[in-house]
């Protein structure tokens, strides 16, 4: 096997302006605290984040939203960050809303290499009117495109060398979706074990989705 | 009892026995404390089975419920990811989603995340009100200012269309169909005149109505 | 809790004539053998049977194409059983033939509450003939949609009564799409596990998927 | 070394360090024992790992290959579901499928699932063409009666259009692009004109030709 633990440095020169980045966690649950400190780190700007929320104030992936580095937020809620909503209404920050489930189906969608999924959620509302509806059998539903990021940050709670990860509890929520994703997937893990100390049915995502992983250090902010 | 508590422990009648119900934030969320211990208690983050606020060593980052707050997981919880977590919602495995609401139609029209001047996102609910079997709306009869939430139709941007099948306030019980709204029990004390005071929509009265906590 | 165990006779009371069976497993691999066995002791016809093949002559899902209960068949390949060939030669059973990722994705959409997916496989193939294409973003996609089983028969490593799953091995497979995908979701365990014998993090499939679990009894044929 | 063996030794080239590759049945698995010891083997059944063929107490149900062996799992390997599995296919992550072929056209149309008379099924072919990264055509240059399986258009029934990115047989490599075939190496002690003389379609040659193996 090959490692595909990277230092700091490493990571850090990966990111470019412009680019989109999948995050994994929810409210401040599961959240890859020392890869946004790469994000923020590298100074890069114009990102496009894709994520559940933007964290509840400067912290977690709400870090990025007060370093100004974000152009536009993919997400289901932004009302837990003053500071997002502060810039939503000024102007300075794009802000697309998705219902919660459609946007882990569009996530997971462009992971697994799926144009995009067929639901019902957000018929008759605002969420209708930006999307193609198609009818199945006689059912209509809103067809929500694939998303897919250059960019995917998550957090586990183990990995091994070559990435095959395990979660702990509700820190789980996006991040296995989210591994899949970035077109270059980074996982930070709170344990680094060996090859094979992880047992074969604990491990949730194989490491052939993952291309790097951030090496072992002190956790920021955790 | 307050009329919040009032309003979460007639809704708590809804669940069934090995139910596994979503609570929104709010009046909701006190209705856990009036259901079946056998009710098992489901967060959009991927957790079924939310227990008590976590104290002491169990005050975990890795055990939240969906707004955040760290719990302890109920006995025969479970936990999955995202997406899911909304497959169990949108596949019809929850009986019961239990929202707070702006504005709910005569047929049963929900608006309950944003005002024209508020939408900062819908989250889970708009999910919530297409898959769960019964969609209840747990609320004040009337908004601050006293005018009436129950109306002819929704003002405020909607989160589904006839999606509500219940809606339990201080005031009263409504069933919500096609036919729109059926008066099916009373707050002790109330009439079907102060119902229809406050809510700006027609309704039918059921033969068997009944009053609350009777 | 209420514990979801039923008897042999529950179930095979459940089976009607005509009904859609989605079933788990993967060549010999994972396959429910005692629910299996329970649809031939319920003697039901007409059956449309969801599963990624039908097994290897007289066994596993074979018996079922054996008893000549089984109208029609949607899977990926039959190449493996001579008798669902031999049948399928003379007209005696209808097979509708997926790629075996679209196979798994139509499952998994019935299951979910989705409507379908797009995806690229089958592009150019018999497959898109009897398809809908649908253009995302310039990219052209087959429209996919959702199968939805009446009953689901699924196999997993171990249960607890309330059906909290954990699969072992490749017996995974097909198993955690199908247990999500019937309008009623039957179980078989290979260990019967006390309530909070699986710690939370090795669960697989939350047990609000699960509606009867076969009570423990001999093992058939594994 | 026999044909099958010479062609699966040169596939096996194909492979880096660290890549997941996914084999067909016959020729194509024959390829894992030359391929460096890192290389990953994905099987459709979703498992990224499959080892040797095992035996004694390793002789489980629980652990097989995609053909339904029982196999020893590969040191990392890992186990998804078959929707996962799937993901990993269509989302890129294969660095390579190998599979045999009926017909292969010029422009890297492949025909490997049916005939006219037998079609039983796709299994994972049609995904993995889609997904894996190079699509490589492992097998033997003609058919048993003698007759070529590269040819200007397929007669069978697709498994993908233009998905093929390299064919090798017992007489050469083929890498197939936009403009069609490009003749890459030859057997050794075999001609152009051999492989004209056994080739449906035609084909430039490389300017660095070259020697399999050498």
């Amino acid at each position: 096997m090959k490692s595909k633990l990277c230092s700091r440095e490493q990571i850090i020169n990966l990111f470019k302006d412009g680019q989109s980045i999948a995050i994994g966690g929810f409210a401040r649950c599961g959240i890859p605290h020392n890869l946004i400190q790469c994000v923020l780190d590298s100074g890069v700007r114009h990102l496009t984040l894709i994520c559940n929320d933007t964290g509840e104030g400067g912290d977690g992936i709400g870090r990025l939203i007060h370093s100004r580095q974000v152009d536009k937020v993919i997400v289901s809620h932004i009302g837990t960050n003053p500071e997002t909503v502060k810039l939503f209404q000024a102007g300075e920050i794009e802000v697309e809303l998705n219902p919660q489930g459609t946007l882990a189906e569009r996530i997971r969608c462009g992971g697994m290499g799926l144009g995009g999924v067929l639901t019902k959620t957000g018929l008759g509302t605002i969420v209708q009117n930006r999307r193609q509806t198609i009818t199945v059998d006689g059912q209509t539903y809103i067809l929500e495109p694939a998303l897919k990021a250059d960019v995917s940050l998550t957090r586990a709670r183990r990995t091994d060398p070559i990435g095959n990860l395990a979660y702990h509890g509700t820190c789980q929520n996006f991040n296995p979706l989210v591994v899949t994703n970035g077109s270059v997937s980074i996982v930070e893990a709170d344990f680094h074990l060996e090859l094979n100390e992880l047992t074969i049915d604990e491990i949730m995502t194989p490491g052939v989705f993952v291309d790097m992983i951030l090496e072992q250090g002190a956790l920021y902010g955790c | 009892m307050d009329a919040k508590n009032f309003i979460a422990k007639r809704v708590a009648k809804y669940f069934e026995p090995g139910d596994v119900v979503n609570l929104g934030i709010g009046i909701p969320t006190l209705s856990a404390q009036y259901a079946a211990e056998t009710v098992l208690f489901h967060g959009e983050n991927g957790i079924i089975g939310v227990g008590d606020l976590a104290k002491g060593l169990l005050f975990v980052e890795s055990f939240c419920n969906a707004s955040g707050e760290e719990i302890v997981p109920a006995v025969g919880a479970s936990i999955c990811s995202s997406a899911t977590s909304f497959g169990i919602v949108r596949g019809g495995r929850l009986a019961a989603t239990v929202l707070g609401a702006l504005e709910v139609s005569e047929f049963g029209d929900l608006a309950n995340w944003a005002t024209p001047k508020r939408a900062f996102g819908m989250g889970g609910a708009m999910d919530l009100v297409v898959g769960a079997k019964k969609v209840i709306v747990a609320m004040e009869h009337c908004t601050k200012d006293g005018l009436p939430k129950i109306r002819k139709e929704c003002t405020f941007p909607y989160t589904g269309l006839r999606c509500v099948n219940h809606i339990v306030t201080e005031l009263c019980v409504f069933d919500v169909g096609e036919k729109g709204l059926l008066l099916r029990e009373l707050a002790p004390g109330k009439t079907i005149e102060d119902v229809a005071a406050k809510t700006d929509a027609p309704f039918e009265v059921a033969d068997d109505l009944g009053i609350i906590g009777a």
